[in-house]
C-alpha cells in the first residue's frame, strides 16, 4: 500500500513553472485573503508581462505586482484601496500606457471564470448592456440571446495558467478551509484546474487531515483542485486572512505613502529583496503585538 | 463654494435615516458603494425599527444577516470587514450564488452622475489614456441592470461628479431617457434616488431626468445649482429634507453606530467640506 | 420594534396556491430528502396537469404524483427504483402517451435552472451534442457559440412557480439545515425565487434561531429564498433524509408492489387519503422501531 | 443459452479487480452506473493499492474521498447512500460544482450499448410510445462528453443489449467511427473499456468498432457470438481475463466489501445467471 503524498512545498518550489507572460488569478478580495507571500515571490523574481486576473477586488497584490513592473495587463472588477484611497501603480500605469486594463464588471470575470470551469469556451450575461463596457472591451461580443434573441453579452472562458490563493488552514493534501468568506477562491481554482492550470495555495496553518475530516462540509476547497500547498504564517499580511486575522492598515498605508513619495523601489528593498522568506518579513515587518492586535480584531 | 456646515449631525446619519425609511420589511438587499457604512447603518436601521424581516446581503460576500435580537455588532468602514459582514449573520452564500438572488435594492456610488441616473466608475477623460483611472465597475454593471431598484449616493457634489453626460457609462441608469431600459431588456426599475450631502434628488416618471427633491438643511437652492453639472428638473418649491427624528439619532448612535463611523468620514478626518471631499475612492457595490 | 414573522405553515396553507397546470420542482434526489409530506399533499387534492421538474433523480415522488394523475409533464434527468427496479407509474405514463416526458441530462435542468437563477433567458451547455437528446427534444436547440462557432446546445430558463424541498432541521424564519447532501435543493430554491416562484420547504425538526447563528456556514439554503416552513418529522419517509435517517427499503417496496399488483388506489386511500396528517401517516405506517432503525442506520 | 456459472467468486469482484488497475494514482472519477458498488470497490481497491492519491467524487452527490487512513465504511448497493458518500469525506462540493471539475475517469452503463460505444439509457422502441422508457440519461450525456475516459459496465451481455446501433443515442461514444467525437469537438476521448458478465472488450483504435478482448473464465467463444448482437471484432485469440488475485480477494471482502454486496447483486438474490439478470433499473452515472 502507498503512501499518499504531501503538497506541502516551499514558495519557490510552488511556484517555479510561472514564466515571465503568464497568466495568473489571484484570489481573496481587497484587503482579504491576499496570497501576499506568493505575490512577494512573484516581485522578488521581477516576472515580467503577467496578465493578472482577480475575480473580486485587487488592491495591495495586483498593484505591488504593476508598481514591481511585473504586469502587461490586469482583468479585474475593482483595483484600489477603498477608504484608503485609489490605486497608484495602477493609475500610473493606465495613465502612461504601460498596463492594459480589460475593462469589467464582476459578473464577466465570474461568467469568464464559470465558463473555463464549465469546459465551454464562452458564457452569457446580461451585465454590459446599454453601457460603454463593450465599447472599450472588444472581447465583451454583443450578441443575442439564441433562444428570445434579446441583447445579451458573450464572454470568452478565461484560462488562467496559475492560481495564487490564501487561506487561513489547510492540510498536506490541500484540502483548504476559510473561517470567514472564501470569496470567489474556490470558482478560480476550478477555472484554472479545468484549464489545465496549477493551483498554488498559501495557507496560515497546516493542519492534520483529522482537522478536515471531522467535518468535510466546511472545506471550502478540495484538495482535488489545489497542486501545492505553502506553508505561510500569516501569508496574507498586510491584508487580512478573512476570519483568522484582520488587516493591517498601517501596513498598508506603509505601501501607500512609499507610492506618494515615488519610493517604490526602496518599498520592493525592504519588503521583499531584503526578507527572502516568510520568516525574516515577519521579524522585519511585523511586530509580535502587532499580530495579537490583528488576531484579536476579528472578535471586535 | 467650499463652505462647511455645521449641523447637529453629520450628513451620513442624515443620509442613514433618509434612506432607511425607503426600505420596506421583507426586503433583500445590498448596501455598497464607498462609504458603504452609510447604506448599512441605513439597513440596520431599518431592521430595527418598521422593517424586522429585511434580509441584508453585504456587498461583495454572501453572508446573510438579520441583527434583531443577535449580539450587538461593530459599524465598519470596510464592507468586507469580518467584524461586519459576520454580524447577525444566519448564512454564507457560495459565491456564484450571490448572482442568484434577487435584490430589491442596492446602493451605488461613482465618480460621475449624469441627467439620466447613469454612473461612471471607470475613467474621467479618454479610456486610452484617461486623466484618471477610476476603480472600476466592480459589481455596479450587474447590479444596476438587475436590481429591482437603487440608490445613488454621491460623496462629493459638484459639477465635475453631477455632469450632464457621464464620460464612460459604466452602470446604465435610464440611459438617455425614456424607453431606453425597456429597449434593452434590462432587468430593474432603474435608480429611484439619489442623495449627496447637499441635496436629495429623485427622477422626474416622465422624462426620468434628475430632479431635485429636497435640500440638506443649511443647504440653498443656489449652492446645489452652481455643484451641479447635469440638467436637473427644479421644482418651483423645493422642501427641505427631513432631519433625523431624536429616536433615529439614538438607535443610529447607541445601537448601530457606537464607534462614531458615521460622524467621523470612516477612519479618515472627521469633517468635511460641502462637497463631502474626504474619501478618495469608491467601491462599486 | 417589530418582529420577525414566523414563516411556519401547515401543509395545507403553504400549498394553498398550488393550481392545476403548475410548475413544480421537487427537491432531493432518488430516495433523499423527498419532500413527501408535501407530494402527498399534492395527491390528496388531486391535482391535475402539473409539470413536475427534479433537478436530481426522482422515484416515489413523482411516480406517485404520476400514478395518482397528477401529472402532464416531467422535466427530470432520472426516473427510477435504481437496485429496487424501473419506475411503474412512469412506463405505463410513457408507454400509453399520457405523460409527457421531456428528455434531458441532469447538467441540460442544471442549465435551465442556473439560467432562471441568473435571470437570464437561457444558457449555453456542450452536452447533447451528439445524441438524439435534440432531436426528440425540440427545447434543446442546437446553435453554435458564439465566440468560437462550435457546436452547442442553448436551453432555455425553467421558470418554476413552486419549489417543494426537505430538510433535516430550518428554523421558524426558513433557514434550512442538511446534515447529509442537500443535492441540487439550493439551485431549485434560487431559480424558483427568481422566476417569482414560491419555496416551500419541509424540515424534521424546527430548530431555535440560536443553531442557526451558531454556525452560519452550515446554512444550506439561506431564509431568503424560503417562504414557508412545515413542520413535518419523517417527513420524507419513505425516503432519507439525508444523514438524519435512512430510506426505509420496505417502505419503497410497498409501494412497488401496490404498482404491481395494479392496486394503486388502494395505495393512495392508505397512504394518502385516509392519513390527512404527517402524524396520522406515521402512526399509521412507520412503527417506532422502524424509526430507531432508520436513524441507526445513518452510522452504519 | 442462459445457464448459470459457477466460479470461486462473483463477476462483478472480477470486474471491481479487473477495472481497478485501469485508474491511476492522482486522478479524480467518478464510480456511477446501476451498480455503483461494482466501480466503488474498484476505485477503493485503487486507492488501498497503486492509487493512493486517487480522489472519488461518489457520482451525484459532492463527496469528495480517500479512504486511505480512515476507519472502514461499508459498501452500499445504492450511489448516494449517507453512508457510501460520507465514507472517507474530505470536502463536500456544492451541487453546482460537481460539474466544474474534471473526471480523468467515469463509469456508466446503459440498456444497450452498439457497436461504436454509444449508450442508451432513454428508450426502447419509438420514443413517442416505448416499448420500454428506460430511467434517461441521469448525468451520462454529459460525462461521456466531458470525462477524460469511461468505462462502460454491463449487467446483462444479450443481444437485445449488445446491439449494431442503439434504439437512441443518450451518450455519445465513438458516434458512427473515427472522427465524429473530434467533428463535434466532444471533450473527453470516449469508451476504454467494456465489461460485461461474459467478457472484457475495448475499441480497435483504427475504426473505433468494439472488439473482443478477453473471456471471463468459463465463458466460451461461441457463448458471447451467440449473446452479442453488436459488430464486434473477434482477434484470432482471445485469452481469459484476469482472475482476481487472492490479494485482491482478501482486500475486497475483508476490507472493502465486508458486507458480501459484490457477491450478492446487491440486495437482490444471490446468484444470477449468464446474462446478469439480476437488476432491473439502471442508473445513469
Amino acid at each position: 500500500m502507498g503512501n499518499r503524498a504531501s503538497k506541502l512545498r516551499s514558495v519557490a518550489d510552488a511556484l517555479a513553472d510561472v514564466r515571465d507572460g503568464s497568466m495568473i488569478i489571484i484570489g481573496g478580495s481587497l484587503f482579504h485573503n491576499k496570497p501576499m507571500t506568493l505575490v512577494r515571490e512573484l516581485v522578488r523574481r521581477r516576472m515580467r508581462g503577467l496578465t493578472v486576473i482577480t475575480p473580486c477586488q485587487a488592491s495591495i497584490d495586483a498593484d505591488l505586482l504593476i508598481s514591481a513592473g511585473c504586469v502587461a495587463e490586469v482583468r479585474l472588477p475593482y483595483m484600489g484601496f477603498d477608504y484608503l484611497g485609489l490605486s497608484p501603480g495602477f493609475r500610473k500605469g493606465t495613465s502612461d500606457g504601460t498596463l492594459r486594463a480589460w475593462e469589467c464588471d464582476e459578473t464577466q470575470v465570474l461568467c469568464a471564470l464559470e465558463s473555463a470551469a464549465k469546459d465551454l469556451p464562452s458564457g452569457l450575461v446580461k451585465t454590459g448592456v446599454g453601457t460603454d463596457l463593450p465599447r472599450v472591451n472588444p472581447d465583451l461580443k454583443e450578441v443575442q440571446d439564441p433562444i428570445t434573441g434579446e441583447a445579451m453579452i458573450a464572454v470568452g472562458a478565461f484560462k488562467p495558467e496559475f492560481a495564487l490563493l490564501h487561506a487561513a488552514a489547510g492540510d498536506m493534501y490541500g484540502n483548504l478551509r476559510y473561517p470567514g468568506y472564501s470569496f470567489a477562491d474556490l470558482i478560480a481554482a476550478e477555472a484554472t484546474r479545468r484549464s489545465g492550470g496549477t493551483v498554488i495555495a498559501s495557507v496560515d496553518e497546516v493542519v492534520p487531515l483529522s482537522h478536515t475530516e471531522r467535518d468535510p462540509h466546511r472545506t471550502d476547497v478540495s484538495q482535488m483542485l489545489v497542486d501545492f500547498v505553502v506553508d505561510a504564517p500569516f501569508g496574507a499580511h498586510p491584508c487580512s486572512s478573512h476570519g483568522n486575522y484582520q488587516f493591517d492598515e498601517a501596513g498598508l498605508q506603509r505601501y501607500l505613502q512609499a507610492a506618494r513619495e515615488d519610493a517604490m523601489d526602496d518599498y520592493v528593498a525592504q519588503f521583499v529583496d531584503q526578507v527572502p522568506t516568510q520568516d525574516a518579513y515577519l521579524d522585519r515587518h511585523v511586530k509580535p503585538s502587532t499580530i495579537v492586535a490583528l488576531r484579536r480584531g476579528i472578535h471586535g | 463654494m467650499a463652505e462647511s456646515i455645521e449641523i447637529d449631525y453629520d450628513w451620513p446619519e442624515l443620509a442613514a435615516a433618509v434612506l432607511s425609511k425607503e426600505l420596506r420589511d421583507g426586503e433583500t438587499g445590498s448596501p455598497g458603494g464607498a462609504r458603504s457604512e452609510i447604506p448599512l447603518a441605513a439597513a440596520r436601521l431599518a431592521q430595527l425599527t418598521h422593517a424586522p424581516n429585511l434580509s441584508i446581503i453585504t456587498s461583495a460576500t454572501g453572508f446573510v444577516s438579520n441583527i434583531n435580537d443577535k449580539r450587538r455588532a461593530p459599524l465598519c468602514a470596510l464592507t468586507t470587514d469580518y467584524r461586519n459582514i459576520h454580524a447577525g449573520a444566519e448564512a454564507v452564500l457560495h459565491f456564484v450564488s450571490i448572482f442568484r438572488t434577487d435584490r430589491d435594492w442596492f446602493f451605488g456610488g461613482g465618480l460621475q452622475v449624469d441627467t439620466y441616473g447613469n454612473l461612471n466608475m471607470t475613467a474621467i477623460g479618454d479610456i486610452r489614456a484617461p486623466t484618471l483611472h477610476g476603480p472600476g465597475a466592480a459589481g455596479l454593471a450587474y447590479t444596476a441592470g438587475a436590481a429591482k431598484r437603487y440608490y445613488i449616493y454621491m460623496q462629493q457634489h459638484t459639477r465635475r461628479s453631477f455632469v450632464k453626460r457621464v464620460d464612460y457609462v459604466t452602470a446604465h441608469g435610464y440611459g438617455r431617457g425614456p424607453g431606453d431600459r425597456e429597449t434593452l431588456r434590462l432587468r430593474g426599475g432603474g435608480p429611484t434616488l439619489v442623495i449627496s450631502p447637499l441635496a436629495l434628488m429623485d427622477f422626474c416618471p416622465h422624462t426620468y431626468r434628475l430632479r431635485l427633491k429636497s435640500l440638506h438643511p443649511g443647504v440653498t437652492l443656489e449652492e446645489v445649482r452652481d455643484n451641479t453639472g447635469a440638467d436637473m428638473i427644479v421644482p418651483a418649491r423645493v422642501p427641505l429634507t427631513r432631519r433625523p427624528s431624536a429616536d433615529e439619532l439614538t438607535l443610529l448612535r447607541n445601537e448601530i453606530d457606537r464607534e462614531g463611523i458615521l460622524r467621523s468620514s470612516g477612519r479618515s478626518p472627521a469633517k468635511r467640506d460641502a462637497k463631502g471631499n474626504a474619501h478618495a475612492a469608491t467601491a462599486g457595490h
